[in-house]
């Protein structure tokens, strides 16, 4: 019984403390690395209490790629962090005063949280035994709530067109790879021979037609 | 005729699928032809949504549950998602213009309006939290993209920002709502939900404020409003016209349908908050309005007042009330509608003009457009006879039925102070010397400000249509 | 006949009206016809012409008005086309008018036929219904009688006097308006056709004494005896109120019957629970004050001399200031029962007898004089009428009529001499020049004076008897008051007459240009002076004598006793008045024919005195001080102060501002900072569930 | 000494205050307020899952699977946002988003 | 009971005007041609509506308190519907309405150049609402019209106004508006309570006690307003003065009346506990209405404002009048609003004339008019006279019937109200003496011209009624007495009703 507590004590405090160290460290390189450091350990949680298959999509999906976005995100907006004007403390007292509050009434609820005890009776899909958390999920994520799966999917699908709305360019004098036109090349296409006559070089107007 | 649909048919799902389909098609459509064929899109999303609103209202009468209780499509939900639809076809409408500038050739524009409306219409139809966080966030993702859809004006770009920071925020407390809420019955679906709370236990009522907030923001009442102001403003015109009507007959359907079927256990509660946020965005609406020289701003100001106006049916928590909010949204939907396609036409030379000041003398070189925007302005301000009369009349009647006689007062207060700004507009425009004339209007515009503008001024003389669908939506929602 | 003798002037009025206003509208151009007024204006000469003809206008405009003393008779605006037909139709109807009254007179005194005749619904609401409706007795006949007599003399006289007048039609039209009206007052039937009566005499008053609207004194007081009489109004109305409150109708007839039905009877009124009767009554009074000019609404009257003198004749002397005292004698059923407001009116009237006489002493204004003398006059009506006495009151409004109409006209007659002078100190020895004008003043000085067998002596001594008589509670004051005020009345009755006619001229050049009017004032003139002496001793029995009771029959109810009474009291009193008559007259001839240094030295003396008297007790100033001035000051705060800064102040500016105050600090909250606008959320969510957790919410 | 819901729901009620309090308290950076959403979406998620394994219920899971996904999603879309912003305006300090207010 | 019809006259006479607005509206141009259509095709709408509803006043039965011509069709929901009818107490301001409005068109006629077209066609739809709100027999309905006016007058006032219009025309509005929308919420109240908002049904439902006090509140707030009674009477002077002569006139003769019609409409019958409550209090507002405002039009400078002022002292009358609940009272109130209608609109366009001429208001500006204008100065001296309620002019008759009626319940009240009679005479003589009397010095005046023919159109058939109704006011009294005794005896009945049962406890 000790394991799990002590387990517990210490992936929460890591949490917590490297949450503590996402929105207070100055340089966001070292946030984003904080913020990974919270999840694993969140992830750490999610095994405690029995949800392995979301404690590796934890890891996956957000060590693996959200927090690397976050990272190059970062690496390639390129700023000047030490620029960036420190955090002034005018009002922090007060947004720490009613935070605190905050989160005193959250820690009343949480911590005095009983369970209803007629709660079990309207549990629609109860977690099989039998089987591991990953199958568990599977048999009920593309049966019973596939519309959620599907939904979910839209999500993305916008996701994805939003940000290539937002940021991609078609930049007139960019270059872009074209795999049709480079697998449709070949020699006569891209090699043309001709005869300079000595002296006088290439016509200039002919310069440009290399590229077709 | 209550007829439910066991298991998963999909027949109530069909304009969602139409739509969802549709849109992917004509992703397609744009992704192989590029930019040049964005007013075909455009058009042929409008066509869609012509379509699917068509579809929705021919499906079988009755009640139609779907997905084991997930998806609910009755009387109401059908009512607001035609209602929706309408707005967002309008909005498309509205934007052909914008779209059609050559720097800002982005079909994608229209998907992303599309697939807001297919999660406007999932969030209408939710039954459960999930499918409601689900629908929220296809939503208001797209939102944030069309925001900032204007990419390389500064503005544009802040708006899309502060939008998408502050939905998270909101997203995150409404899941964190959820969460409890889930925690304290042990399901998520909307009747479970109301099985098991009846009693106000303090984790679920903190559920429930939670809940509650994410959607007030969804809604922009007060104080989860602030970001309104700052990104109607930004927002280019045309998705300004859209934040300003569709989304908001989502959330305020979503709003009415978790506070009514889903908490009907613990009415005191949600009332009180729904209560507050009510009075406290009928009075910040009509008081921020005044000091606004942006008609986008004072429109954002405009409707967060008129959503705390619509708000007061919810919070009399009643059939009545219930079909109140359906007129009240159906009326701001038009009017905001036809206010926005006045808005949109002002240019001069070409260039589009924002400040209040611009419309000075509108009635001298537009006279037209001027009568039909005062008429607008004063069915705003709930001047009888015109229609947004109606929807304060029919949202009072059921808060004095409900014995909310404070907040009745304070909003009828509120409404005479929020008259005064409309009126300064209106006097800008009858009362001043022009200061030049704007651009002729184009003829989208001009059908979109006909159809408004006449079901403004001549609600009155047959509101039986609308008023009855309203009383029949509101009653499958009891 | 009835309606013939009361609505003909009317028809006058109209007639002279109509002409008055196409007249006018013939002297200036409608805006009609303002592109073309130069050319086919009435004018009918070059444009040129009617330019100088507008400019003349308003100069004779300008000099018109009397007191313009050099050159009256230049040449004054163009009458209207048709004015001496105006004029001759209003007095021709006027003059039928009189002749169909006496026949009246007769045929109702004398022959009991008492008529009532109903003309037309006028007000009909839930019990309250009003008819127009003309009722004649006997009291009404005299009234008939002297009002349709005195009018048509007026009439008749200011076919002369108003001759150079442009604006002759509209005058003649507002007097005939006034008979009507007046004829419509003594003829109700009802209170409120009273009412109406007495309301329309005082528009004619309003009209007629700003007749000449150009001078603004003229306007003033114009406005002055309006607003004064409505002060009276004021309380006739409510008297009316009440009235009808008690007996549930206002004609008089019921009200009448039911009179002694209401004895015993209280209104609460603002606390005090006054009998029914003596509040009626009492405020029924305050209405008569106005009308009569009595002591406190008195003020009007003096001023009201501004008007021309024919109407000061007609409406300030004869008939309409007389209306106060028919109203009381109308009432008499109601007064009987309510002793106590008899000796209100005792009182008041007493009060003005005397006091009014105390200011004529001192006048120098020669209508002013007179004016004085009437007010002091209807005291002594009020008198008789507080005694119970009031067919006594009615003989001497009937020959108080004569005299003071005739006493008026003929100061208009010296005053048409003398080109519009008032002044007696700068008249005298005028007797040569207007010898006849001189013998009817003199004629009516006696009479008013109460020279044996003269009219007035009659009626004077009557009442001065009748208030010895008396035994209501105020009866020996008013005795007291009317012995005195028969001296002041003789002594500054002979000034007038001596500083006018007698002594050096004072104006030399106004003298010698003196001459008779014509014969069209001094007929009037001559029927007046000869009523003078004929109105006394013919009616004498009638109004106070043994055969009251069968002249006036059912319409004055008089106190039972005081005629009885009046034919029982000492020997000596009778002969009080003459005695003060003459004493009056000695000293008057003392300080204005024989020694007239002496009221300068006596002035002098009594510097404090004379300016009080002088100063009509200063009680224009004191209205001024406590009533003009503070309800204009009033006025001036409420609207500044009371409208424009607190009403206004917290109500819609106070408002709006603080609207926009509050808009300002909303406007700063958004600051268009992310970490404000999500902290705002946070407050938000933070408030509602600590609203919760702490239990406000309820469960 | 058992660990019990109340434990994880405790956890969860500190990651969502912190990620609150980053999103105001921070004026640096808006990537650190994006990040902030991530750990109140993470909180959520830990609510999610305990109340899901205390109930026995497997649709708690199921939603924060989703909620994991559109988080995702979420981010990528903040992400775009902010480039886009910072291509216009060349700073993502959070003091900076002020062009619109009144 | 009613009528039986061939055809729905009420409402013809409600929407024609707006017909006629449509006619304008369709000849389009702003040319002088056009401008010319739109007068006389108001001036014939204005004119045909008041031909037709002359029909009304012929069929209609004065001895029949009820409703008649009624209407009824299904509107909104099942229980508010299109309702509409009149009784004596409403038929004499429709009359009233649809007699001012062709004066209304006249006295524009020449006076407003600057878009004619939308000036008549704000004020043919004023025309509809007005009618429409003293014909209604639901209360939304009546709600509709009645708030629906506020924006042609807004619009009358701000567009059409002088210097200060904006102030006035948001004042006016703002003002209003506020007052209304409370009773708004008593309507919804009173539905809830009665399950309808049918007035006639209404006026047979009990309210109990506590809704009625509040009701009454919510309804006074609206009305007083409009009244306006005071304290709540400050933008009835700005407005006044701000608006285009046709303006004052409809908002002095029919607009203020509708606050009068509403308290005999609703709170009379519909609350009548309350009524009885609350009486001394109007009572007390009135007095110090007609009082003070009297006494505040004493010192004014300028002619319009000095009418405004004199108005609410009027309408004071009227507000003691309607809550002494006697016959004489109410039937008082109803004689005196339309008498102020008809001496207070002539009195407008009196103004009209001379401010035509000069362009200005300022008292200080004028005098001796008289010289130069004395048809004007006969008129306008008869229109003095009845705003002084001189008997044998209209303006006694009410002021005279109201008084009496007070006199009965109240005898303080009376007394008060009654020294009304002595300021109104000396603020109206003074007005009259600054402007008409006296020399005529300024030399702006020396060449202003009398009354044109047009103007005399307007004025003497207003002369005509004003002496008309003074000498014979029947007609009125008639028309409107089977109604009002029916509310005067249903008023003591429900409140000795009250009393009886207070008795019993």
């Amino acid at each position: 019984m000790i394991l799990p507590a002590l387990f517990f004590y210490l992936f929460a405090s890591v949490c917590v403390a490297s949450a503590v160290m996402v929105i207070a460290s100055r340089n966001p390189v070292h946030s984003v690395l904080f913020l990974i450091l919270a999840f694993v350990n969140a992830s750490g949680l999610f095994v405690l209490m029995g949800a392995e298959f979301l404690a590796m999509l934890l890891i996956v999906v957000y060590v693996g790629a959200v927090a690397v976005l976050f990272l190059f995100v970062i690496m390639m907006l390129d700023v000047d962090f030490t620029q960036l004007r420190e955090g002034f403390i005018q009002y922090l007292p007060f947004g720490l005063v009613i935070g605190a509050i905050f989160l005193a009434e959250l820690l009343l609820v949480a911590g005095g949280w009983v369970m209803n005890p007629n709660v079990t009776k309207s549990i629609t899909a109860a977690i099989p035994t039998n089987v591991s958390n990953t199958e568990a999920l599977g048999l009920v994520l593309y049966t019973k709530y596939i519309h959620y799966f599907q939904l979910a999917g839209m999500v993305l699908l916008v996701a994805m067109i939003g940000a290539i709305v937002l940021t991609l360019r078609h930049k007139v004098k960019v270059r872009r790879q074209d795999i049709n036109v480079q697998n449709a090349r070949n020699p006569e296409l891209a090699m043309e021979v001709r005869k300079v006559a000595t002296g006088q070089g290439l016509q200039d107007a002919d310069a440009g037609s290399w590229v077709k | 005729m209550t007829i439910t649909t066991a298991g998963y048919s999909l027949l109530p799902v069909l304009p969602e699928l139409t739509l969802a389909v549709g849109a992917m098609a004509l992703l397609m459509i744009g992704a192989f032809n590029g930019p040049k064929v964005t007013g075909l899109v455009t058009t042929l999303a409008v066509c869609l949504l012509v379509v699917v609103g068509a579809a929705e209202i021919m499906l079988p009468a009755g009640k139609h549950v779907t997905f084991a209780g997930s998806f609910i499509v009755d009387d109401y939900a059908r009512f607001l998602k035609v209602l929706a639809i309408i707005a967002s076809a309008v909005t498309l409408i509205l934007s052909r213009e914008f779209l059609g500038d050559q720097s800002r050739r982005i079909f994608e524009y229209a998907i992303l309006v599309l697939l807001s409306t297919l999660g406007m219409m999932v969030l209408i139809s939710a039954g459960d939290l999930i499918m409601l966080y689900l629908g929220l966030e296809l939503m208001s993702l797209s939102l944030y993209v069309v925001a900032a859809s204007n990419r390389d004006n500064a503005k544009s770009t802040e708006a899309g920002l502060k939008y998408f920071v502050l939905g998270a925020l909101s997203s995150g407390m409404l899941l964190y709502g959820a969460s409890m809420v889930y925690g304290f019955t042990g399901t998520v679906s909307f009747a479970g939900i109301a099985a098991e709370a009846r009693t106000g236990n303090i984790g679920l009522v903190f559920g429930l404020v939670f809940l509650l907030a994410g959607l007030c923001f969804k809604v922009s009442a007060v104080p989860f409003h602030m970001w309104t102001p700052d990104v109607y403003e930004g927002a280019p015109t045309p998705v300004t016209a859209f934040f300003a009507s569709a989304p908001k007959v989502a959330a305020l359907a979503v709003f009415t349908r978790v506070a009514l079927t889903a908490f009907p256990g613990i009415v005191v509660q949600w009332q009180q908050v729904v209560v507050f946020v009510s009075l406290a965005s009928m009075v910040l609406g009509s008081f921020a309005a005044i000091g606004q020289t942006n008609i986008k701003r004072l429109m954002a100001y405009s409707s967060i007042g008129h959503m705390g106006f619509a708000l007061v049916g919810l919070a009399a928590g009643t059939q009545e009330g219930a079909q109140g909010v359906l007129v009240y949204i159906a009326i701001y939907v038009a009017m905001t509608l036809g206010t926005f396609a006045i808005i949109l036409t002002m240019k001069r030379n070409g260039q589009p003009v924002e400040t209040i000041k611009d419309f000075a003398g509108l009635s001298r070189t537009n006279p037209i457009i001027a009568f039909f925007f005062a008429m607008f302005l004063f069915s705003l301000a709930g001047v009888p006879p015109l229609a947004g009369f109606f929807g304060k009349f029919y949202v009072f009647m059921a808060a004095i039925k409900s014995g909310l006689f404070v907040l009745a007062v304070v909003g009828v207060l509120a409404s005479v102070v929020g008259a005064f700004y409309y009126l300064s507009i209106v006097k800008l425009m009858y009362f001043d010397e022009p200061v030049g004339k704007l651009d002729s209007m184009r003829v989208e515009l001009r059908t979109v400000l006909a159809v408004a503008g006449v079901f403004n001024v001549l609600f009155f003389v047959y509101p039986a249509p609308l008023v009855n669908a309203a009383s029949f939506a509101a009653k499958s929602l009891f | 006949m009835i309606q013939a003798l009361v609505f003909l002037p009317l028809i006058g009025a109209l007639i002279a009206g109509f002409i008055a206003i196409l007249g006018a509208h013939g002297r200036n151009p409608s805006g009609d016809e303002m592109d073309h007024a130069h050319d086919d204006h009435g004018h009918g000469d070059a444009s040129a012409h009617a330019h100088a003809a507008h400019g003349h206008d308003d100069h004779a405009h300008g000099d018109h008005g009397h007191d313009d003393h050099d050159d009256h008779h230049h040449v004054a605006e163009p009458a209207a086309l048709g004015s001496r037909a105006a004029e001759l139709i209003t007095a021709g109807l006027l003059v039928v008018s009189a002749v169909l009254s006496w026949m009246t007179f007769v045929d109702v005194a004398f022959m009991h036929h008492d008529a009532r005749v109903v003309l037309l619904n006028w007000i009909n609401s839930g019990d309250l219904q009003l008819s127009w409706s003309l009722r004649v007795d006997t009291l009404t006949a005299v009234m008939l009688v002297v009002v349709t007599t005195v009018s048509s003399l007026v009439h008749i006289y200011s076919l002369g006097y108003m001759e150079d007048d442009p604006n002759r039609p509209r005058f003649m039209a507002y007097l005939s308006l006034f008979t009507f009206m007046m004829l419509m007052l003594v003829t109700a039937d009802n209170l409120l056709q009273l009412f109406f009566g007495w309301e329309g005499v005082g528009l004619a008053s309003y009209l007629l004494i700003g007749f000449w609207f150009k001078k603004p004194s003229a306007n003033a007081a114009a406005i002055k005896a309006f607003v004064v009489n409505r002060v009276g109004d004021f309380g006739f109305l409510l008297g009316i109120f009440a009235v009808f409150m008690l007996v549930g109708s206002t004609d008089l007839d019921t009200i009448f019957a039911s009179a002694p039905g209401l004895t015993g009877k209280t209104i609460n009124f603002f606390g005090w629970h006054a009998d029914a009767l003596t509040l009626t009554c009492l405020l029924l009074f305050v209405g008569a004050m106005g009308k009569s000019a009595q002591f406190l609404l008195h003020t009007w009257l003096p001023d009201a001399m501004e008007g021309p003198t024919p109407v000061s004749a007609l409406i300030h002397a004869a008939t309409m200031v007389t209306a106060g005292v028919f109203m009381v004698a109308r009432m008499s059923p109601l007064f009987e029962l309510a002793p106590n407001a008899q000796a209100v009116v005792m009182l008041v009237g007493a009060t003005t007898a005397f006091f009014a006489a105390t200011i004529g002493l001192v006048q120098n204004d020669i209508k002013r004089i007179v004016a004085y003398s009437t007010c002091s006059q209807l005291g002594y009506m009020f008198v008789a009428l507080g005694t119970g006495a009031y067919s006594v009151a009615m003989f001497h409004l009937f020959t108080h009529a004569f005299f003071k109409a005739l006493l008026f006209l003929g100061s208009g007659s010296v005053i048409y001499a003398m080109h519009h002078e008032q002044d007696i100190r700068k008249m005298g020895g005028l007797w040569n020049k207007i010898p006849f004008t001189y013998a009817m003043m003199t004629i009516g000085t006696l009479a008013l004076t109460g020279f044996p067998f003269t009219a007035g002596y009659f009626s004077k001594d009557a009442i001065i008897e009748a208030a010895y008589a008396s035994h209501t509670q105020f009866a020996f004051y008013g005795f007291l008051m009317t012995v005195i005020a028969a001296l002041l009345t003789s002594f500054y009755s002979w000034r007038l007459v001596f500083k006018t006619f007698h002594g050096e001229p004072h104006d030399k050049k106004h003298y010698d240009a003196a001459h008779e009017a014509p014969m069209w004032m001094l007929v009037p003139l001559a029927v007046l002076g000869i009523g003078s002496f004929a109105a006394g001793f013919p009616f004498k029995e009638l109004f106070a004598g043994h055969h009251v009771g069968e002249f006036f029959r059912e319409s004055l109810k008089m106190n039972p006793h005081i005629i009885e009474e009046m034919h029982h009291i000492p020997g000596w009193v009778p002969y009080v008045p003459t005695v003060m008559m003459v004493l009056g007259f000695l000293i008057s001839y003392l300080f204005y024919v024989r020694k007239p240094y002496l009221p300068v030295e006596l002035a002098n003396q009594h510097p404090l005195l004379y300016k009080f008297l002088l100063n009509k007790w200063y009680f224009d100033e004191l209205y001024e001080i406590i009533f003009v001035r503070p309800a204009k000051w009033i006025g001036y705060v409420l609207w500044k102060k009371g409208d424009g800064m607190i009403i206004d102040g917290l109500g819609p500016d106070g408002v709006s501002a603080r609207v926009v105050d509050i808009t300002r600090g909303v406007v700063k909250l958004q600051t268009g900072y992310l970490y404000h606008y999500a902290f705002a959320m946070l407050i938000g969510v933070a408030g509602l569930i600590t609203w919760f957790i702490f239990g406000l919410g309820g469960q | 000494m058992t660990i019990g819901l109340g434990h994880y729901l405790a956890v969860a009620a500190i990651l969502f205050t912190l990620g609150i309090l980053g999103i105001f308290l921070n004026r640096k950076n808006i990537i650190v307020i994006l990040m902030s959403i991530e750990l109140i979406l993470l909180a959520v998620n830990i609510n999610m899952v305990a109340f899901s394994t205390f109930l026995g219920d497997i649709v708690g899971q199921v939603f924060a699977l989703l909620v994991l996904t559109v988080a995702a999603a979420e981010a990528a879309i903040g992400l775009a946002v902010l480039v886009v912003y910072f291509r216009n305006r060349g700073s993502i300090a959070v003091e900076d988003v002020n062009l619109m207010k009144g | 009971m009613a009528s039986v019809m061939t055809w729905p006259v009420l409402s013809v006479v409600t929407f024609l005007p707006i017909v006629g607005a449509i006619l304008i509206y369709l000849s389009r141009g702003d040319d002088e041609a056009a401008q010319g259509n739109a007068r006389w095709i108001a001036l014939w709408t204005t004119l045909i509506t008041f031909a037709v509803s002359l029909i009304l006043v012929m069929r209609f039965d004065p001895s029949n308190g009820d409703f008649q011509f009624v209407e009824k069709a299904p509107w909104l929901a099942a229980t508010i519907n299109y309702h509409m009818g009149v009784d004596g107490i409403s038929l004499p301001f429709v009359i009233l309405t649809t007699a001012l409005m062709p004066f209304c068109i006249l006295c524009s006629w020449k006076s407003v150049t600057n878009r004619v077209r939308e000036y008549m066609i704000a004020f043919l739809f004023l025309e509809t609402l007005m009618i429409g709100t003293f014909s209604a027999l639901d209360l939304v309905l009546f709600y509709l019209f009645f708030e629906g006016g506020l924006i042609p007058m807004f619009l009358i006032i701000g567009i059409w106004g002088g210097p200060r219009r904006v102030y006035a025309a948001f004042k006016f509005f703002l003002y209003t508006f506020l007052g209304s929308v409370l009773m708004l919420l008593a309507i919804m109240a009173l539905y809830w309570n009665a399950g309808t908002t049918d007035i006639p049904t209404l006026m047979h439902t009990a309210v109990p006690r506590n809704l009625q006090t509040w009701a009454w509140l919510a309804f006074f707030a609206s009305f007083a307003v409009k009244m306006p009674m005071w304290p709540v009477h400050t933008w009835l002077p700005d407005a006044h003065v701000e608006a285009p002569t046709a303006g004052s006139v409809v908002l002095a003769a029919i607009l203020l009346k509708m606050g009068g019609y509403g308290f005999l409409r609703f709170s009379l019958p519909m609350f009548p506990d309350a009524s009885v409550y609350f009486a001394p209090m109007v009572w007390t507002l009135s007095v110090i209405a007609i009082v003070y405002t009297s006494l505040v039009a004493l010192m004014q400078e300028d002619i319009k404002k000095l009418i405004a002022y004199s108005s609410v002292a009027h309408m004071g009358y009227v507000t003691m009048g309607i809550f002494a609940g006697t016959t004489q009272g109410v039937s008082g109130a109803v004689f005196q609003m339309v008498s102020h209608g008809i001496v207070s609109g002539a009195l407008f366009l009196c103004v009209g004339v001379v401010y035509d001429r000069l362009h200005t208001r300022e008292i200080a500006a004028y005098g001796g008019l008289v010289n130069r204008m004395p048809i004007y100065a006969a008129l306008f001296m008869v229109f003095t006279m009845a705003n002084v309620g001189l008997p044998g002019t209209s303006g006694f008759v009410g002021e005279f019937l109201t008084l009496i009626g007070t006199f009965k319940v109240s005898i303080p009240t009376a007394t008060f109200a009654c020294a009304g009679v002595i300021l109104s005479a000396a603020y109206a003589l003074w007005l009259y003496r600054k402007v008409v009397f006296g020399e005529l010095t300024k030399p702006a005046l020396q060449g202003i011209k009398d009354i044109t023919f047009r103007e005399g159109l307007v004025l003497v058939p207003l002369v005509v009624l004003t002496i008309l109704f003074g000498v014979y006011p029947k007609p009125v009294l008639d028309m409107s007495a089977a109604s009002i005794q029916l509310l005067v005896n249903n008023y003591a009945a429900a409140t000795s009703a009250v009393k009886a049962a207070a008795l019993l406890q």
